[in-house]
């Protein structure tokens, strides 16, 4: 049994906290691994590590604010002077920011990858990032029907670093992806080597992602006033008539009951990535199958070799840093649960700009202010519609109802 | 064994449990480590009982260990020489020993029944004052609005940050969404797990204002510890503006003039 | 000791299997001194700009080019798609969908649908039209399969089914409610390096592709396979990339052996204009396997 | 596992053993002597050494959870590893997976088995004077059963998700419903499985035990001339054949609702993890009736056979007789008896209904009687003797002294009004670890201190015996009795980190303290195991009685050979004639020709 012991003991001490590299994308853009390490570099250079952030001028960033989140967290009572990211967020959303977690997998739907720079619920047109407000809001309120609890009790203070630690991962996955796509625009001459100069990295890579972050608060919604003395009977009526009808069109996902049984089996832009290339691998293993190299002459025999190694590597590195995607479900709008918030303003800024990352389109632009406030008006009846009629919808018999 | 000092050391050690078990709770309260601070009205019942307890069993802890200790400081082999009495049992000690225990638990049994019902059993006549619904890993909070009712659309919805008024008798309606949790207010001395399926009334009345943990006390999945809830409470008047204040935000159409400070309000 | 030998061999074998769980795919680990360095130049307040501005221009005039797109291979019948919502209007006649992944035409064999597109430019002969062009839908199918569009150029979503359709253009984070019979004008804010995926969530058979390049020099190819690209930058070297959806190369590209164009795997050939000539490339025969076929 | 030197210790004697220990060549031979055996002392030592490496193992879980208590998140040494987690530190879903299994690997691979597995199975044909059990195969079958059960829990650890992590007791809907816990998917079923294993081989066990008990005593020994031991263990035995047939039902019908979708213990209307669970019409409270109805009489199976064997250490050591009998042996089966309608005192809280509450407090107020009785009896029994400070006999006392702490702060939990606040705080747990540690640990050391000899024909190393007692009981002390304060706070168990509490925040310097205190525990058990295979070796030869005790298996050679006794076994009196006026050595055996003083003596006293 001692035998045991030593087999644990064997493993040693786990190295210090580092940030993975997207090796989804590196493999999509087969990178080499100098191309990979110049990456990891490059970005060491540029933000720095879990435990040491860094924060050029250009990304707008508070390194105070940054440093009170980041670091391995602080066990003595005394402390809790940092860390708070790896304490409250870490083990969901990952060191990374990747959401691969420990915990990860067995949420849903999945933590957010902050990566991508995608954001769903905001008060910003759907094409702009939240703004700083949006996700202190989050944080504060957590997003009800999924994993992601209320912070509300943390010190403002607290809340604030957080949220600025979100935008530093958001924007460092960000570069990262710019980085490893640059190299397909690389001319042949670059011979494969990004450049590591000032204007390459900075001005034309990170300013560009972190200028739509700082303009983040110009690009709000302007709500128009719900329409003054509204009867809001006749309101919902009409909201209803657009929600089945063919020009705001929720019916198609949202289903005839409003119990999200519409369009179902749809993905949300996380996790089509990686069906996508599920797909392309699979696909590409097949043909590589029945392809018989007998034929080939050397060069081209090496060429399939090559895509053979390749599409084996994607296949581990699906396995290792993806998860298993999910498909989205239109929300159940009888629960009464509203993850983005459950104002009408929320539902407002939902419909009018669509929800990014998500099959829900914006309606901006082809369904009027007002029509948009009649359907918030009608959704928010929705769980109270046809009271016990819809008795076998198991929530709202959880619900009290 | 025939070492004369081991009877007196190991005395000593089995000494030393009385002594610093004893000294461990007489301390304790200096470094505040003991009950936390009880702003409940029945919370004085359960606290006396605890201390009534602890005072009984602290005597009985005592003796028992003790006679333990001097057994085994007197009858230690190597310093006696008398020889070790023959002896079955005594008929009168064991009925002795049996009785007074028996007596001493049974009154105990019977004189904490009314602290139990108080908690427990009498429910005051009232409609709820909150409903409370447990969800991994969080405390979602349901005020009826204003038409006075649960389960309109007029509720207001919170999350973790309960507030209720003082000096009077509020009721919690308690339930679960998904798994087991319990309903845990240290300082009210109250606890209920909150069990799918069940709607179990919690009722009590705080006597002083303050912001106080709601902890979850059933294991209820790996977020269990972080189920973090904050009870405040605050006079009538003070409640109901609240209520007013977190309505109007709820039905908010236009967003506040600077989200950041409105959040720093809640 | 049998059990206990036993149970210490459970015991090592305990210890081994927790220390080895499978590991994710071995990242190469960054240069801690380099990135010290290359932090260094960046916190640096080097001079801002520089040479972020275009490259100046070399030559003067215009040049136009021309080529066809032929398949060396053999079609097979098109896939129908699985239409399964809204069939009065998707499929009402008994109406087929057919996957368009794959366009070739019967007599000439010209490949249709293959995009081909300036990477740089130094300049650009004819300012951003106005004019909207117009991207329409009906019978649940995006009418062009490949679309491209100048950045900053109008472009007319429409929507001429008597259903609603809403276009979601991906990494555009353009996704939009079409009501039927209705409109909106979208304008192209960037480039989308190669072409990039159109659907409509709502009738997930719908797809379709679109480019968007800043200075136009984008053609895509017709069903007879030719494709022209006028008014091209002449006298300087100019560097083409080719894309097709069903190409097996990286990302799309096609590439061809064509030595005399520098024709790379990545899709990409390099050409120089003369002012005001008119390059034809002739017949490019795109392999079947190229197409993963 | 005799070892080799054993034949020597008992030449001399006429031993039957001998063709047993005489070289046989062939696998067959080692098997079915070693392996398969169906030797009850073969089987004994099987799941003694099973059940201590699986102690080891629980012991290094219960480290784990003490360091993530201690310092909540830091990077864990040398297991940190393991966790696989992204900078050392375990997640929470690992820590909750870490106190689930320490508390299953404990009770249902260690306590259970070593108590009825191990020392039941060796002492008693030993101690009744019988050749072997009633049923060999059967008793062979009990302990391989047990083999399933190691591998399910073993392997759980290594499943998608990892190990059960829904606590020991399993409550559902986190236990059923497959979504509400990371553990949902494998790591649940596994421990379900494994928990249903050692129900098999509790139950092979304890038929095996009742009817030995019952019909294979040597001439002479009645029920009432059995050891304290020997009760101990048949009042187990019953316990375990009325209750377990409840938790393998409950166990199935858990299983039903994880893999074919029966909905026991779920209600409709569930939404977990955005999952809503098919059946529904069930009620979590049934659960928790079937599994306490279960495991609070197991919580007795967990101790009394210690209380029986402590009883008969101390009288050996005091060289005294047994006070009060008869007393004892009422008062295990009255604990017997009023363990079967205590369970809902678990359930004060769980939303069961108040007024049955108040039955199940009257109830358990009674039961911490018999309890009271063994104790006062223990110290009538040391009071007067001529203690002989052996390490088994400090374990003893230490039994004693422990036992009345986890006793006594039992009264505070069956206070129904009491428990609202300290339900599930550390106080509990400082409870049951007093019962189950600092008791019944403290009796299955005392235990092997006491019949190691017997089983290996040496004696251990009595100096590092007493260092190891020492250590273990400062250390434990310093862990659990300070968790009498932190429940005092109402500090919640299975917390992965409570310092984010205002009412907690300050209790963490205290945690580090336990957390030391736990490690120094640990590690003192190193001596132990270095005193226990070292001596089992190289240990001072033993004779056939070296603490000079009465009971037949000190008749019987060290160790004693296939047929245990080497001549029949004939009783003539208790087990605990010591010190009897007027007889030339203190201790009159079980087995001793009555001479006339001895016999008069010996009467008077029946």
């Amino acid at each position: 049994m001692l035998a045991l012991v030593v087999g644990m003991a064997g493993c040693g001490r786990t190295p210090p906290a580092y940030f993975r590299l997207n090796m989804v994308e590196a493999t999509k853009q087969r990178l080499s691994a100098d191309q990979e390490r110049q990456v990891s570099t490059i970005l060491l250079a540029m933000f720095g590590t879990p435990d040491e952030p860094v924060a050029l001028p250009e990304s707008g960033l508070d390194l105070a604010k940054l440093k009170l989140a980041a670091g391995p967290v602080r066990s003595d009572i005394a402390g809790r002077k940092n860390g708070l990211y790896r304490e409250h967020c870490g083990h969901c959303h990952g060191i990374t920011g990747d959401a691969m977690g420990p915990t990860a997998a067995f949420l849903n739907p999945y933590p957010r990858d902050y990566r991508p720079g995608v954001f769903k619920f905001k008060s910003t047109e759907r094409s702009d990032k939240p703004t700083h407000e949006d996700l202190v809001r989050i944080l504060h309120n957590g997003i009800p029907g999924t994993s992601m609890p209320s912070f509300a009790l943390l010190s403002d203070v607290q809340i604030d670093a957080l949220a600025e630690y979100v935008k530093y991962l958001a924007i460092r996955g960000e570069t990262e992806l710019a980085l490893m796509r640059a190299y397909f625009e690389l001319d042949d001459d670059a011979e494969g080597k990004l450049p590591e100069t000032r204007d390459f990295l900075v001005a034309e890579t990170l300013t560009p992602v972190a200028e739509k972050w700082q303009s983040a608060a110009d690009a709000r919604i302007t709500v128009p006033e719900m329409p003054a003395g509204l009867d809001l009977a006749a309101s919902i009526a009409k909201g209803k008539e657009l929600f089945y009808g063919d020009k705001a069109n929720c019916v198609k996902c949202h289903g005839p009951t409003g119990l999200g049984d519409g369009q179902a089996n749809d993905y949300d832009d996380w996790n089509k990535a990686i069906v996508e290339i599920g797909k392309e691998v699979q696909s590409g293993l097949a043909k590589a199958g029945e392809t018989s190299t007998s034929g080939m002459s050397a060069e081209e025999a090496a060429e399939h070799r090559a895509q053979l190694a390749w599409l084996d590597r994607f296949g581990r590195v699906l396995e290792g840093d993806a998860l298993r995607p999910r498909t989205i479900p239109p929300r159940n709008l009888r629960h009464g649960i509203y993850r983005g918030g459950r104002r009408p303003l929320d539902l407002y800024y939902r419909i009018h700009a669509g929800i990014n990352g998500a099959p829900m389109p914006a309606a901006k632009g082809t369904v009027p202010p007002e029509d948009i406030w009649h359907i918030v008006n009608y959704v928010l009846s929705l769980p109270y519609e046809f009271d016990g009629e819809l008795g076998a919808d198991r929530t709202l018999v959880a619900q009290g109802r | 064994m025939r070492n004369r000092l081991s009877g007196i050391f190991w005395g000593l050690l089995f000494l030393a449990v009385p002594v610093l078990g004893v000294a461990t709770f007489a301390i304790a309260p200096a470094f505040d480590h003991w009950l936390p601070k009880d702003v409940s009205t029945h919370g004085a019942q359960i606290d006396a009982l605890f201390y009534f307890i602890l005072a009984l069993t602290g005597v009985v802890f005592v003796a028992t260990e003790v006679a333990l200790f001097w057994f085994i400081w007197k009858y230690d082999a190597a310093t006696t020489d008398r020889p070790a009495t023959y002896i079955h049992g005594s008929h009168t000690l064991e009925v002795v020993w049996t009785i007074i225990p028996a007596a001493t638990l049974l009154f105990l049994a019977i004189y904490q029944m009314n602290a139990w019902a108080d908690v427990k059993m009498r429910r005051p006549d009232m409609s709820p004052t909150v409903e409370v619904v447990a969800r991994q890993f969080e405390w979602r909070l349901r005020y009826p609005g204003r038409d006075g009712e649960l389960g309109t659309q007029d509720d207001l919805h919170l999350t973790n940050d309960l507030h209720l008024p003082i000096d009077e008798d509020v009721l919690v309606q308690l339930k679960s969404m998904d798994v087991l949790h319990s309903f845990f207010l240290p300082n009210v001395r109250i606890k209920q797990d909150a069990v799918p399926g069940m709607k179990i009334p919690v009722w009590f009345k705080a006597r002083e204002a303050g912001e106080f943990d709601i902890v979850c006390a059933e294991l209820c999945g790996w977020g269990h510890y972080k189920m973090k809830g904050r009870v405040t409470f605050e006079p009538r008047a003070r409640f109901e503006a609240w209520l007013e204040r977190k309505y109007a935000e709820q039905q908010a159409t236009q967003p506040p003039p600077d989200a950041g400070d409105s959040l720093a309000a809640n | 000791m049998a059990a206990l030998r036993i149970l210490s061999v459970l015991g090592v074998s305990l210890g081994l299997f927790t220390g080895c769980r499978p590991a994710r795919v071995a990242v190469p680990g960054a240069d801690a001194e380099a990135a010290g360095a290359l932090r260094a130049t960046l916190v640096s307040a080097a001079v801002p700009g520089g040479s972020a501005e275009a490259a100046a221009s070399t030559g003067t005039g215009w040049g136009t080019l021309k080529g066809r797109f032929v398949y060396a291979g053999t079609v097979g019948e098109p896939r129908a798609l699985v239409v399964d919502k809204d069939t009065e209007v998707c499929s009402k006649g008994g109406m087929k969908l057919f996957d368009r992944s794959l366009l070739v035409d019967a007599s000439s064999k010209g490949l249709a649908n293959v995009v081909v597109f300036a990477r740089k430019t130094t300049r650009v002969k004819n300012p951003v039209s106005d004019a909207p062009l117009v991207f329409d839908q009906k019978n649940c199918e995006f009418l062009a399969p490949v679309f491209a569009a100048r950045v900053g150029q109008p472009v007319d979503v429409r929507n001429s089914d008597p259903i609603g359709h809403n276009t979601n253009i991906a990494g555009t984070s353009f996704n939009q409610l079409i009501p039927a019979g209705a409109g909106t004008v979208y304008k192209p804010d960037s480039e989308t390096g190669m072409p990039t995926m159109v659907t409509c969530n709502i009738h997930p058979w719908m797809k379709a592709y679109c480019v968007f390049r800043k200075d136009g020099y984008v053609a895509v190819s017709a069903a007879d396979g030719t494709f022209t690209i006028p008014d091209l930058p002449a006298g300087e070297p100019l560097e083409f990339q080719v894309w097709h959806e069903r190409s097996s190369g990286p990302s799309g590209a096609i590439g061809l052996s064509k030595p005399e164009l520098k024709w790379t795997p990545k899709g990409r050939f390099q050409i120089r204009l003369e002012a005001d000539e008119i390059k034809d490339l002739g017949t490019l025969e795109v392999p079947a396997a190229t197409l993963g076929s | 596992m005799t070892p080799p030197t054993a034949a020597a210790v008992d030449h001399g004697t006429v031993t039957v053993s001998a063709p047993a220990h005489a070289p046989k060549g062939g696998i067959g031979h080692f098997l079915s002597t070693y392996v398969f055996s169906k030797d009850h002392k073969v089987i004994g030592l099987q799941f003694l050494f099973s059940t201590l490496v699986w102690f080891l193992i629980g012991g290094l879980l219960a480290l784990a959870v003490r360091w993530q208590i201690a310092w909540p998140w830091s990077d864990v040494p040398v297991l940190g590893k393991l966790f696989a987690q992204e900078g050392g530190q375990m997640a929470p879903e690992f820590y909750t997976m870490l106190f689930t299994m320490h508390a299953s690997v404990m009770i249902f691979l260690v306590i259970i088995p070593i108590l009825a597995g191990a020392f039941g199975n060796y002492l008693i044909p030993l101690m009744i004077g019988a050749d072997d059990m009633a049923f060999p195969t059967l008793n062979m079958l009990s302990y391989w059963f047990m083999w399933p059960a190691f591998i399910l829990f073993g392997a759980s650890f290594f499943v998608e998700g990892g190990a059960a992590s829904g606590g020991w007791t399993s409550y559902p809907p986190l236990s059923t419903n497959v979504a509400s816990s990371p553990s949902g998917g494998w790591g649940q079923t596994l421990w379900l499985l494994g928990l249903t294993m050692v129900g098999v081989s509790s139950m092979l066990g304890s038929v095996n035990y009742m009817t030995t008990i019952i019909l294979m005593r040597a001439p002479g020994m009645t029920m009432f001339r059995l050891p304290m031991t020997i009760w101990g263990m048949f009042i187990t035995a019953v316990l375990q054949a009325f209750a377990l047939p409840v938790l393998t039902a409950a166990g199935f019908m858990q299983l039903a609702d994880r893999m074919l979708g029966t909905g026991f213990f779920s209600p409709e209307g569930l939404v977990v993890n955005n999952a809503v669970p098919g059946a529904g019409g069930g009620q979590p409270l049934l659960w928790q009736h079937l599994f306490w109805f279960y495991s609070h009489p197991a919580v007795y199976i967990m101790i009394l056979p210690a209380m029986g064997m402590v009883s008969d250490i101390l009288t050996t050591f005091a060289r005294k007789p047994l006070f009060g009998y008869r007393p004892m042996v009422y008062s295990v089966a009255g604990i017997a008896g009023l363990g079967f309608i205590v369970w809902g005192h678990h359930m004060f809280m769980s939303g069961m209904n108040p007024a049955l509450g108040i039955t199940f407090m009257v109830s358990t107020m009674m039961i911490a009687l018999p309890s009271a009785v063994k104790t006062f009896n223990w110290l009538g029994t040391i009071w007067g003797g001529r203690i002989q400070f052996t390490t088994s006999m400090l374990f003893a006392l230490a039994f004693v002294s422990m036992f009345i702490i986890g006793g006594l702060s039992g009264i505070f939990m069956a206070a129904t009004p009491v428990d609202i606040f300290i339900h599930d705080t550390y106080f509990i747990v400082a409870h049951f670890h007093y019962v189950l540690f600092a008791g019944t640990a403290m009796g299955v050391w005392a235990a092997i201190y006491f019949w190691f000899p017997k089983m290996f024909g040496r004696t251990m190393n009595e100096f590092w015996g007493k260092v190891h007692f020492f250590l273990t009981f400062i250390f434990m002390n310093g862990t659990f009795f300070t968790m009498h304060i932190l429940g005092a706070v109402g500090f919640p168990r299975r917390l992965a980190d409570a310092y984010h509490y205002e009412t907690f925040h300050h209790l963490q310097p205290l945690n580090a303290f336990m957390t030391w205190c736990a490690i120094g525990m640990v590690a003192s058990q190193i001596i132990f195991a270095a005193n226990f295979f070292w001596s089992m070796f190289y240990g001072p030869v033993a004779g056939r009685n070296p603490w000079n005790a009465n009971t037949l298996e000190w008749t019987a050679p060290s160790p004693p050979g296939h047929g245990n006794f080497d001549f029949q076994p004939v009783v003539y009196r208790g087990p605990y004639e010591y010190s009897v006026p007027g007889c030339e050595k203190d201790h009159l055996m079980q087995t001793d020709p009555p001479n006339a003083a001895a016999a008069a003596a010996a009467l008077a006293s029946h």
